[in-house]
C-alpha cells in the first residue's frame, strides 16, 4: 500500500464558527493504481488531499484526527520541514488551472529544475538536461529551445504538460492530480488524459485523480470514491460504480450529465429575428498598434424562437461574436435585429433596444456587482428601462425571483452569500427582467457543477418556453449544446466552420474540425 | 525565516553603515584652529561679488575680505585707519579730501593699486546703467548726484579726480562730517578696470568678471572657491601690503538660512561664529555656556509702522495709546530672552554720544485715557485692526505678545497676518496695511541715518506721516550746524517732535547676537557689528588656558 | 514599446509647454518683483535693472523672447544671483539633490521592502501590525520633525553621525537620506505588503510549495518578483516626489541642492530661476514616471516581449 | 456622498446602511470611530469646557512643564497647552476633514471619468494632472492669497486642490480594472447611462483604496495646513492648529519637549483612530470581507 488514509477529519475554525470540511474520510492508493475522487465543489475532495501535504492554510484549517501513512510514515504527524522533503519529491501534484499555477515571472526552465535542485542536489546543468529530456517525454516539442520561455508563451495544453513534467521530474511515487483538465478544451483534455495514463503505466505511479467530471474519471481511474459534503458516500471499482451506482447521490450525479439530443421539435417559425452579415471585430494591440481579427467575416441568421448553439474552443472568438452583436465591443459589418440595423446606432439610440436583447455571462462571480443586493441587481433593469415604478418594483422583483427559483427571503443578500448556481440564477433573472426577445448566453453553465448545471439548463429551457425567447447559446461543451440547442454553429479562429441542425451536425459532421471536436468528447 | 541571501544582505548593509558612520571625525573647529581656518556663518547666501552692485550684510562680510577701499575702520574703536590710501588731508572748509595712495598696494594679478583705479571705479559706480543701489553713498561729492541723474554728462565736473598715480582728490558739495566713514563702504571699493572690461562693458552689471576664476582683487584675502548654498572660501593674500598682520589662512563662509540649524552646527563644532543666536536657546547658553554667547547693542531699531492715513489711526492719541501699552521690558524678559533692549525712540542710544529722547513709557492707564479722549473708551468703536509682519518666527512671537497687550489693556482687537517678504514689501510700499512690522539698521554711525528717512516723501517713511518742522530740522538745520552739539540739538528736537506724534511705535533696539567659539580671538565687539578679518585669529590652545585659569566649561 | 515610449515623450511636449506657459504668467502675477527690497531702489537703477532683464517689455514679448532663448538652450541669468546663469545653478544643485534623492530612494526601498515582506508573511499578527503601525507614523511624520529628531539622537546624544553636511565628513549622507526616505519607506512598505499578500494567495505559490521548496525560496524567488511590481511602478513618482520635496531636508542638513534654490527662487521672485527649476523638475518627473512604467512592464514577462517584438 | 444619495433615493437596502451594520461588529473600527467622534465632540464643546482662554497669556510664567494648574504645561507665552490643543483640534479636524473631502470629491470625479472613458480623454486628463504636479506650489499659494484674499475657505480649496491629484491617480488605477469587470459590461448591456454606471457600479467598487488613502490624507492635510499658515494662508496667531503646534514644538523640542510631545500625540491618536475607522469602513463597504 503506497498511501493509506484513515479517518481523516479536517475542520476550519473561522470567526463564524467551525465547519467540517472533511469528515472521517478513508481511502488508499497502491502503486500503479489510479484512484478517482469525484465530487462537486465544496465536497472536500481537494482539501483532503492538500491536507496530506500540509498545503491548506493552518489556521484556520486544522486536522482533527486521522492518519495518512505514506510508505509507512504518517504524513499528518510530520512537521513542515519533513513534509517539505516529501512534497515535490516522493509525492507530486498537478493542479487545475495551468494558467495560474505556473509562475508568470519565471521561465519554464527555472521552475522545472527547482525540485531537482532542492530535493536531489542537482547542479543547474544536469538539472537542465534532465528537464529537457522530460519535456520531450511529456510531448513538448523543441524542448531545448523552449526551456527558457515564459509560461505565457505556451498554450494551455502545453502548460499542463509542463506542470506534469515538473511533477514527474523527481520520479515521485505518488501523483495527486487536482482537476488537471477542467480548464482545457476537449481536444486538449483528451491528449492530457492520454499522457497521464501513459506515464502512469510506464512509471508504475500511484495517482489520485480529483475531478468533478464523471466522464473523465470513468475513462481513467481504476477505482473511484464519491464525496459529498466532506463524506465518502460511495466507493467501488470504476466499472462497478458506473454500471451499478448504489448511493442516491451517485445516481444523481450520473443523471445530471447532459446526454442525448433536444426532444422538442424543430422550430417552425422561419422569421429571422437576428441577421448577421460579414461581422468583423478587430482588436488593436495596445503597444504595437497591430490589428488582430477576433471575428472574421461571420454571417448567420437567428430564427425567432430557436436556441442557436455557438461552439468553439477557447480563443476562437465565440464570446466576441455575442458582444459584437450587443455593441459592447466595436465591430463592422451588418447586424439587423427585428429589422433594425444596430451597428450604426449611437449608444443612446441603442438604449431602448437593449431592453429587448440581454446577455448572460459565464462567470457568475464576476458578472454580479459585489456591492449590490439581489434586490438592487434585479430592480436596476426594471427601473432603468421604466418597466417598474417605486411602488411596484418590489413585487416585480419577488416575482422574478420566483421565476428563476430563488427564495424570496434572500432578497437582501449579497452575491457572495450565494452559491455559484444561485448566482447564475440571479444573473439570469437580471437578463429576463426586461422581458427581452433575444438572450445571448455566454457559457452560462461552464463554471457550475453538474447537478447545478442540469438545474440551470432546465431553468433556461423553461424560461425560453415560457417567454418565447430566442437565444444565442455560446459554449465549449458539446454535450450541453446538444441537449439544449436547435441548431449549432461551429467556429474556429474567428471564422465560421459550419452551421446546421443539431442532430444533423452530430450524426454527420461535415468539416474535419467538427469531427475532431466530436471525437474528443469523453462520455459516461 | 530569512536565510542566507537576506542575512548576507543585512551584514553588508551593517558594514556599510559602520564604515561610514563611526564617530564624527575631527570637527571643523578643531581642524580650523590647527590651520587658522575660520568657519564663519554668514547667514544667507551672497548675491554676488561686484562691490558696486551688491547690497547686504553677508555680501559686506565677503567683499571686505577681498577688496579694500581708501580707508578702513578699526574694529575696536571704529576710528578710521589708512587702507589703500596711506594718508589723507582735509581742507579747512571740510570740502576737499586729498588721499595719498599706498606704494605697496597691489591687485592680485600684480598690478599696483593707483589713484586712477579709484577714479575709474567711482566713475563706473556712477553710471546709471550699472544699477548700483548704493550710489547715494557718492551723493555728498560735488555734482555726483547730478551726473548720476544725467543732468550733467561731463564727468570732469564731478568732484572726483586722480591728480597722478598716487594722489586722489575728492571735492564735496557741503562739508559732510561722516564722509570718511562712507569710504569704508563697499560701494566705494575699487575694481580692476582691465578685468571688468575683459568680461563686458564697464557699466554692465553682473558679467563674468566676478566669477571666482576671473576675479582680480586688492584685499587681504583672495577668492579660493565658491559653491552656492554650501560655502565660499577665501584664503590669505600673501602679496597683501599688510600680510604679516593677517593671521587667518582661510575664512570659510557658510550660508545658513536657519538659525536653528546654525546653532546645531555650532554645537557640533562646525562653526566658530554664528550669524545670530537662536532665541529659544539663549537661556540654555546663559546657564551652561555663557562665554559662548555674545550679545551686544547694535545700531538698529525694531518698530511697528502705523498707517497714519487711515481715519482710526490718524489721531496721534490713538498711536500713543498703542505705543504706551507695549510692555517692552516684559517682552524682552520673557519671549525675547533678553537678547534685545527696550526702545522708546527711533535712534539707538549712544550713537557718537547722541542720546535719544524718552517721551513716554509703559503706562496703560494713560493709554486708556488717551484712547478714550480720541473717542474709543475701552476700545469701543475701534475697528478690528490688522498687524502685518513678514514671515519669521521672531516677528510672530513679538506680534502675538503685543496683540494680547493691546487687546487686554485697550480692548482693541488685532488680527495678525504674516506675509511672504515680497508681498509684505509690496503692501507696505503701497500703503496697504494698518500696522506693519519694520526695522531699520543704520548705514553709518550717525543719528542722521535713522532720522532722514522720516522726512516727507522719503521712500522709507511709508507711514504717511509728515511734519514740515521735522523736515526743516533734518534737511536744513542739522546739515548746516557748525558744531556737533548744535547738530545733535537739532536732531533731538526733531526726534522729540516725531515721538510726540508717534507715526510708528519703537519696540526695541537691535543687538548683534552670536554664538562664538572661545578659540576665536580678535572679533571685537562694536555697535556696528563691524568686523575686520585682518585682526581675527584662532587660538588652538584656548581650552588649555581656560583649564589653567580654572574656567572650564 | 518604442512606439509607446515615443508616444509618451510626444505627450510630454505639450505638458511641458503648458507648465512653462502657466508658470511664466503665474509668477508675474505674484506681487513684488525680483528687485523689490526694503530700501526702495532708486528709479533710475530700477529702470536699468529692468532694461537689462527685459522686464520693461510687454509681458507677451518677454514670453516669446524667453521661449526663443529657451529653444536655444539659454535660460538666462538668475535674478537673485545675477552673476550666475540659471543653468549653472541648476547644474550645481541638481547632482546633489539627485544623489540625495537616490540614496533616500535606496533607503526607502530597502527598509520599505523588508518591512513590507516581513509584515506580509504573517498577516494580522504582531509581525504585521508593528511594522505597519510604524509605517503609518512614518507616512505622516513630517521631515521637519524627523530630521531634527535624528540629528539630536545620532548627532548629539550618541555622537555617531555628523549633524549637517553632504560629502564633507564620513557618514554625513546617512541622516539626510533616512530623513528624506522615511515617508517613502513607509509608503513602499504598505505597497509591498499589499502586493505580496496578493501574490502569496496566487495558485503558483501553492505550486511552489507543493514542490517542497523552502519557504524563503518561495518568498524571494517566486513571490517577490510579482509582489514588487506595484512598488516598482511607484518608484517613478516617488523619485520625482523626493526631488521636489528635498527642500526641508536640504535646509536642515545644510545641503546645497536644487530644492533650496527652488524655494528661495519662489520667495525672491527670481523669475528665470523659478522657470528653470520648474522645467527641470517637471522634465525629470515625466522621465521618471515613464522609466518606472517601462521598468514595471519589462519586469512582467508577458509584456516584456513588447521590448523585443517587431515594433522595436 | 453622491453615491449614497442615489442609493437612498431608491427603495431597497442601502450599501451604507448595511455597511453600518457590519461596521458595528468591528471593534477596532468602532474604537476608531469612537475616538474620532470624541475628538469632534471635544472640538465642538471646547469654548465651554476649555480650562483657559486660548489667547490668555501669562508672559511671566513662560514655558512650564505639566503641572496641576496646567495639565499639559504652558507655552512660551504662558498659555495653557491643553486649551490650545483643544482649540487647535477644532481647526485641524475641520481642515483635515473638509479639505480631504474636497480632494476626495474632485479626485474621485476626475479619476473615475479619466479611467472609465479612457483613450484620448484619459490621456489629456492625466497629462493635466502631470502639469499641475509640476507647477510651483509656493507661487500658486501666494497667488491664491492675492487673488482671493485670505480665508479659511480658500485654505480648504488650496489643500484640496493639491491633494486631489494623487487621489485622481489612485482612483483612475482602480477604475481601469473595474471597467473591464463583467458586471460593468452587464450594466452596459442593460442600457444604463454612463453616469449611472459610474455611480452605481464603478465608484462603489473602487471605494476600498480610496477610503484607505483618504484616512492617510487627513493627517497629511493637517500638517500641510501648518505649512500654508507659515506662508500666510491659514491660521494666524493667537489661533493655532495641531500642525502649527507641532512645528513650533519641533523648534524648541530640546528645551521644552512637552510642547512637541502632546500635539504630536494628539495627531498620532487621530491618525490611528482614522486608520482603524478607514480599514473598518473599507471592510464594511465590501460585503465579502466581513465573512471569513
Amino acid at each position: 500500500m503506497l498511501l493509506k488514509v484513515d479517518n481523516l477529519t479536517i475542520q476550519f475554525h473561522t470567526r463564524n464558527g467551525i465547519t467540517t470540511a472533511v469528515d472521517n474520510v478513508s481511502f488508499a492508493v497502491n502503486s500503479g493504481e489510479i484512484l478517482g475522487i469525484v465530487g462537486e465543489s465544496g465536497s472536500g475532495k481537494s482539501v483532503s488531499c492538500y491536507s496530506l501535504l500540509g498545503l491548506i492554510p493552518m489556521p484556520p484549517g486544522k486536522v482533527e484526527s486521522g492518519t495518512a501513512l505514506f510508505e509507512g510514515q504518517d504524513l499528518l504527524a510530520m512537521d513542515q520541514s519533513q513534509l517539505r522533503d516529501v512534497r515535490g519529491d516522493d509525492v507530486a501534484m498537478i493542479f487545475q488551472d495551468p494558467m495560474t499555477c505556473l509562475n508568470p515571472f519565471l521561465t519554464i526552465g527555472e521552475q522545472l529544475v527547482e525540485p531537482l535542485i532542492y530535493h536531489r542536489g542537482y547542479n543547474k546543468k544536469d538539472a537542465k538536461q534532465r528537464a529537457i529530456e522530460l519535456m520531450g517525454e511529456t510531448g513538448i516539442k523543441k524542448a531545448a529551445q523552449r526551456f527558457d520561455s515564459y509560461p505565457h508563451e505556451f498554450s494551455g495544453g502545453m502548460r499542463q504538460r509542463v506542470m506534469i513534467a515538473m511533477a514527474l521530474i523527481t520520479e515521485p511515487k505518488l501523483l495527486i492530480a487536482d482537476e488537471p483538465t477542467t480548464a482545457l478544451d476537449v481536444t486538449i483534455q483528451a491528449q492530457i488524459l492520454e499522457l497521464v495514463k501513459e506515464l502512469q503505466t510506464k512509471r508504475d505511479l500511484g495517482v489520485i485523480f480529483i475531478s468533478h467530471d464523471l466522464a473523465v474519471v470513468r475513462g481513467l481511474a481504476d477505482k473511484v470514491i464519491v464525496m459529498k459534503e466532506g463524506q465518502v458516500v460511495e466507493r467501488n471499482t470504476t466499472k462497478a460504480l458506473f454500471e451499478n451506482p448504489q448511493h442516491e447521490y451517485t445516481k444523481q450525479l450520473l443523471d445530471a450529465v447532459p446526454s442525448g439530443a433536444k426532444t422538442a421539435g424543430k422550430v417552425s417559425d422561419t422569421k429571422a429575428l437576428l441577421r448577421v452579415r460579414n461581422l468583423v471585430t478587430e482588436f488593436y494591440d495596445r503597444n504595437t498598434g497591430k490589428p488582430f481579427r477576433a471575428v472574421d467575416d461571420v454571417s448567420f441568421d437567428l430564427i425567432q424562437g430557436e436556441i442557436l448553439g455557438l461552439v468553439g474552443e477557447s480563443g476562437s472568438g465565440k464570446s466576441t461574436i455575442g458582444r459584437s452583436i450587443l455593441k459592447l465591443v466595436p465591430a463592422r459589418g451588418e447586424v439587423t435585429f427585428d429589422g433594425k440595423e444596430l451597428l450604426g446606432l449611437s449608444q443612446k439610440a441603442m438604449r431602448p433596444i437593449r431592453r429587448r436583447m440581454q446577455m448572460i455571462f459565464q462567470d457568475p462571480y464576476a458578472s454580479l456587482n459585489p456591492r449590490m443586493t439581489v434586490f438592487d441587481t434585479l430592480a436596476e433593469p426594471l427601473l432603468v428601462q421604466g418597466l417598474a415604478t417605486r411602488q411596484t418594483v418590489e413585487a416585480q422583483v419577488l416575482e422574478l425571483m420566483d421565476d428563476v427559483g430563488l427564495a424570496r427571503a434572500a432578497i437582501k443578500k449579497y452575491p457572495h452569500e450565494f452559491s455559484g448556481g444561485q448566482r447564475q440564477r440571479i444573473a439570469i433573472g437580471r437578463a429576463v427582467a426586461t422581458k427581452p426577445e433575444l438572450i445571448i448566453a455566454d457559457e452560462p453553465v461552464s463554471a457550475l457543477d453538474v447537478t447545478i448545471q442540469k438545474q440551470i439548463l432546465e431553468l433556461i429551457k423553461a424560461l425560453v418556453d415560457k417567454h418565447n425567447l430566442s437565444m444565442l447559446f455560446v459554449s465549449h461543451d458539446l454535450s450541453v449544446v446538444r441537449a439544449l440547442c436547435d441548431r449549432v454553429m461551429v467556429i474556429e479562429h474567428g471564422k465560421l466552420v459550419e452551421i446546421d441542425d443539431t442532430e444533423a451536425l452530430w450524426m454527420q459532421p461535415k468539416e474535419a474540425y467538427t469531427q475532431r471536436l466530436m471525437a474528443a468528447i469523453p462520455s459516461v | 525565516m530569512f536565510a542566507a541571501p537576506l542575512r548576507r544582505f543585512f551584514s553588508i548593509l551593517f558594514v556599510c553603515f559602520a564604515l561610514s558612520g563611526c564617530g564624527q571625525g575631527e570637527s571643523n573647529v578643531e581642524s580650523g584652529n590647527r590651520q587658522q581656518i575660520l568657519h564663519f556663518s554668514n547667514g544667507t547666501e551672497i548675491q554676488g561679488l561686484d562691490p558696486h552692485v551688491i547690497t547686504g550684510i553677508a555680501e559686506h562680510h565677503v567683499v571686505q575680505t577681498l577688496f579694500e577701499g581708501l580707508v578702513v575702520k578699526d574694529s575696536q574703536t571704529l576710528e578710521l585707519e589708512p587702507a589703500a590710501a596711506a594718508s589723507w588731508t582735509i581742507s579747512d572748509d571740510g570740502r576737499i579730501y586729498t588721499f595719498t595712495m599706498r606704494d605697496d598696494a597691489r591687485w592680485s594679478n600684480g598690478d599696483p593699486v593707483t589713484a586712477y583705479d579709484f577714479e575709474w571705479s567711482w566713475w563706473r559706480a556712477l553710471q546709471p546703467s550699472l544699477g548700483s543701489q548704493y550710489v547715494f553713498t557718492y551723493f555728498p561729492i560735488k555734482n555726483a548726484e547730478a551726473y548720476f541723474k544725467q543732468e550733467i554728462s561731463d564727468f570732469s565736473k564731478v568732484g572726483i579726480k586722480a591728480l597722478d598715480e598716487k594722489t586722489f582728490r575728492v571735492e564735496l558739495n557741503n562739508p559732510t562730517p561722516y564722509f570718511l566713514q562712507l569710504l569704508d563702504h563697499y560701494s566705494t571699493f575699487p575694481v580692476h578696470k582691465a578685468t571688468v572690461e575683459k568680461y563686458g562693458k564697464p557699466d554692465e552689471s553682473y558679467t563674468r568678471w566676478t566669477r571666482p576664476s576671473n576675479i582680480v582683487t586688492n584685499g587681504p584675502f583672495l577668492m579660493k572657491s565658491w559653491r552656492l548654498n554650501k560655502r565660499l572660501i577665501v584664503e590669505k593674500n600673501p602679496d597683501y601690503w599688510g600680510a604679516e598682520n593677517v593671521r587667518l589662512n582661510q575664512i570659510v563662509f557658510h550660508p545658513i538660512d536657519s538659525e536653528i540649524v546654525e546653532e546645531r552646527m555650532f554645537r557640533a563644532g562646525q562653526l566658530h561664529w554664528t550669524d545670530q543666536v537662536a532665541i529659544d536657546r539663549a537661556p540654555w547658553y546663559r546657564e551652561n555656556a555663557p562665554e559662548r554667547m555674545r550679545i551686544k547693542p547694535y545700531v538698529g531699531t525694531y518698530i511697528y509702522r502705523i498707517n497714519n492715513k487711515l481715519p482710526h489711526l490718524s489721531d496721534s492719541r490713538v498711536r500713543k495709546a498703542l505705543a504706551m501699552t507695549v510692555d517692552r521690558q516684559t517682552l524682552m524678559d520673557t519671549v525675547l530672552n533678553n537678547i534685545f533692549t527696550p526702545s522708546y525712540a527711533i535712534t539707538p542710544p549712544g550713537l557718537l554720544g547722541y542720546q535719544p529722547p524718552k517721551t513716554f513709557g509703559y503706562d496703560p492707564n494713560q493709554a486708556r485715557a488717551l484712547l478714550a479722549e480720541a473717542g474709543y473708551p475701552n476700545g469701543e468703536g475701534f475697528p478690528e485692526m490688522e498687524l502685518q509682519y513678514n514671515t519669521s518666527d521672531q516677528h510672530r512671537k513679538i506680534a502675538t505678545a503685543i496683540q494680547q497687550m493691546w487687546n487686554k489693556e485697550l480692548g482693541i482687537k488685532v488680527r495678525l497676518q504674516n506675509k511672504d517678504w515680497k508681498v509684505y514689501l509690496d503692501d507696505e510700499a503701497t500703503g496697504n496695511f494698518e500696522v506693519s512690522r519694520g526695522g531699520w539698521i543704520g548705514d553709518y554711525v550717525d543719528p542722521n541715518t535713522f532720522l532722514d528717512m522720516w522726512v516727507g516723501g522719503s521712500g522709507l517713511n511709508r507711514t504717511g506721516w509728515n511734519d514740515p518742522r521735522y523736515d526743516e530740522l533734518i534737511l536744513k538745520t542739522a546739515p548746516q550746524a557748525k558744531t556737533r552739539e548744535e547738530r545733535f540739538a537739532a536732531f533731538r528736537e526733531a526726534e522729540t517732535l516725531m515721538m510726540n506724534d508717534m507715526p510708528f511705535i519703537p519696540i526695541y533696539t537691535y543687538s548683534s547676537h552670536h554664538f562664538v567659539h572661545p578659540s576665536l580671538k580678535g572679533m571685537h565687539v562694536n555697535v556696528m557689528n563691524y568686523h575686520n578679518f585682518r585682526d581675527v585669529y584662532l587660538d588652538p590652545n584656548w581650552d588649555k588656558k581656560e583649564q589653567a585659569s580654572g574656567q572650564g566649561e | 514599446m518604442l512606439r509607446y515610449t515615443l508616444l509618451r515623450l510626444l505627450q510630454a511636449i505639450p505638458v511641458l509647454f503648458a507648465v512653462i506657459t502657466a508658470t511664466f504668467f503665474l509668477i508675474r502675477q505674484a506681487p513684488g518683483g525680483p528687485f523689490d527690497a526694503e530700501k526702495p531702489v532708486i528709479p533710475a537703477v530700477k529702470r536699468a535693472l529692468e532694461a537689462k532683464y527685459n522686464l520693461d517689455l510687454p509681458v507677451w514679448q518677454q514670453y516669446t523672447q524667453y521661449l526663443g532663448d529657451l529653444f536655444k538652450g539659454d535660460m538666462g541669468p538668475s535674478f537673485k544671483y545675477p552673476g550666475w546663469d540659471v543653468h549653472d545653478l541648476i547644474l550645481s544643485g541638481l547632482p546633489t539633490t539627485a544623489e540625495l534623492a537616490l540614496y533616500a530612494l535606496l533607503v526607502a526601498l530597502v527598509i520599505g521592502v523588508l518591512a513590507g515582506v516581513f509584515a506580509s508573511l504573517k498577516p494580522n499578527t504582531a509581525q504585521d501590525y508593528i511594522p505597519m503601525s510604524l509605517a503609518m507614523i512614518g507616512i505622516c511624520m513630517p521631515t521637519f520633525l524627523l530630521g531634527p529628531l535624528l540629528v539630536l539622537m545620532f548627532g548629539f546624544w550618541l555622537e555617531w553621525l555628523p549633524v549637517t553636511g553632504w560629502g564633507d565628513l564620513p557618514g554625513d549622507k546617512i541622516l539626510p537620506s533616512i530623513t528624506l526616505g522615511a515617508a517613502y519607506a513607509a509608503y513602499i512598505a504598505r505597497l509591498t505588503r499589499g502586493g505580496m499578500l496578493e501574490i502569496m494567495s496566487q495558485d503558483y505559490i501553492r505550486t511552489a510549495r507543493a514542490k517542497g521548496l523552502p519557504e524563503w525560496v518561495v518568498v524571494t524567488k517566486h513571490a517577490l518578483r510579482g509582489g514588487l511590481i506595484p512598488t516598482i511602478a511607484f518608484l517613478g513618482p516617488a523619485f520625482a516626489g523626493l526631488l521636489a520635496g528635498s527642500f526641508v531636508v536640504e535646509t536642515i542638513f545644510q545641503i546645497p541642492g536644487l530644492g533650496r534654490f527652488y524655494v528661495q527662487a519662489a520667495f525672491n521672485r527670481d523669475y528665470t530661476m523659478i522657470l528653470g527649476t520648474t522645467i527641470f523638475l517637471s522634465t525629470l518627473i515625466i522621465i521618471f514616471n515613464l522609466l518606472s512604467d517601462l521598468l514595471a512592464t519589462w519586469l512582467n514577462p508577458k509584456l516584456r516581449s513588447q521590448f523585443r517584438g517587431g515594433a522595436v | 456622498m453622491s453615491a449614497q444619495a442615489l442609493v437612498n433615493a431608491e427603495k431597497g437596502t442601502s450599501l451604507w446602511a448595511d455597511a453600518w451594520v457590519r461596521l458595528k461588529k468591528n471593534k477596532l473600527a468602532l474604537f476608531g470611530l469612537g475616538v474620532v467622534l470624541f475628538l469632534i465632540v471635544i472640538a465642538l464643546l471646547t469654548p465651554w469646557i476649555a480650562p483657559y482662554g486660548y489667547e490668555e497669556q501669562n508672559l511671566e510664567l513662560g514655558a512650564t512643564p505639566p503641572s496641576a494648574a496646567h495639565w499639559l504645561g504652558t507655552d512660551l507665552f504662558g498659555r495653557d497647552l491643553l486649551t490650545r490643543l483643544m482649540y487647535g483640534g477644532r481647526v485641524s479636524l475641520a481642515v483635515g476633514l473638509i479639505a480631504t473631502s474636497v480632494a476626495l470629491l474632485i479626485g474621485v470625479a476626475w479619476g473615475t471619468i479619466a479611467g472609465y472613458v479612457g483613450g484620448r480623454t484619459d490621456a489629456i486628463m492625466m497629462r493635466i494632472v502631470d502639469a499641475l504636479y509640476a507647477l510651483p506650489f509656493i507661487i500658486f499659494i501666494i497667488l491664491l492669497m492675492v487673488v482671493f484674499g485670505r480665508s479659511l475657505l480658500l485654505l480648504f480649496l488650496a489643500i484640496g486642490a493639491v491633494e486631489w491629484l494623487t487621489m485622481a491617480r489612485i482612483v483612475r488605477g482602480q477604475v481601469l480594472t473595474i471597467r473591464n469587470q463583467e458586471y460593468v459590461e452587464a450594466a452596459r448591456a442593460m442600457g444604463l447611462s454612463t453616469p449611472r454606471i459610474l455611480l452605481r457600479h464603478v465608484v462603489p467598487n473602487s471605494l476600498g483604496p480610496i477610503i484607505v488613502y483618504a484616512t492617510l490624507t487627513v493627517p497629511q492635510v493637517m500638517l500641510l495646513e501648518a505649512f500654508l499658515s507659515f506662508l500666510g494662508l491659514g491660521i494666524q496667531p493667537p489661533q493655532s492648529s495641531w500642525g502649527l503646534l507641532i512645528s513650533y514644538g519641533a523648534e524648541v523640542m530640546e528645551d521644552y519637549p512637552w510642547l512637541l510631545i502632546f500635539p504630536g500625540l494628539a495627531l498620532s491618536i487621530t491618525l490611528f483612530a482614522l486608520n482603524f475607522l478607514g480599514d473598518g469602513l473599507r471592510d464594511a463597504l465590501d460585503p465579502k470581507a466581513s465573512k471569513d
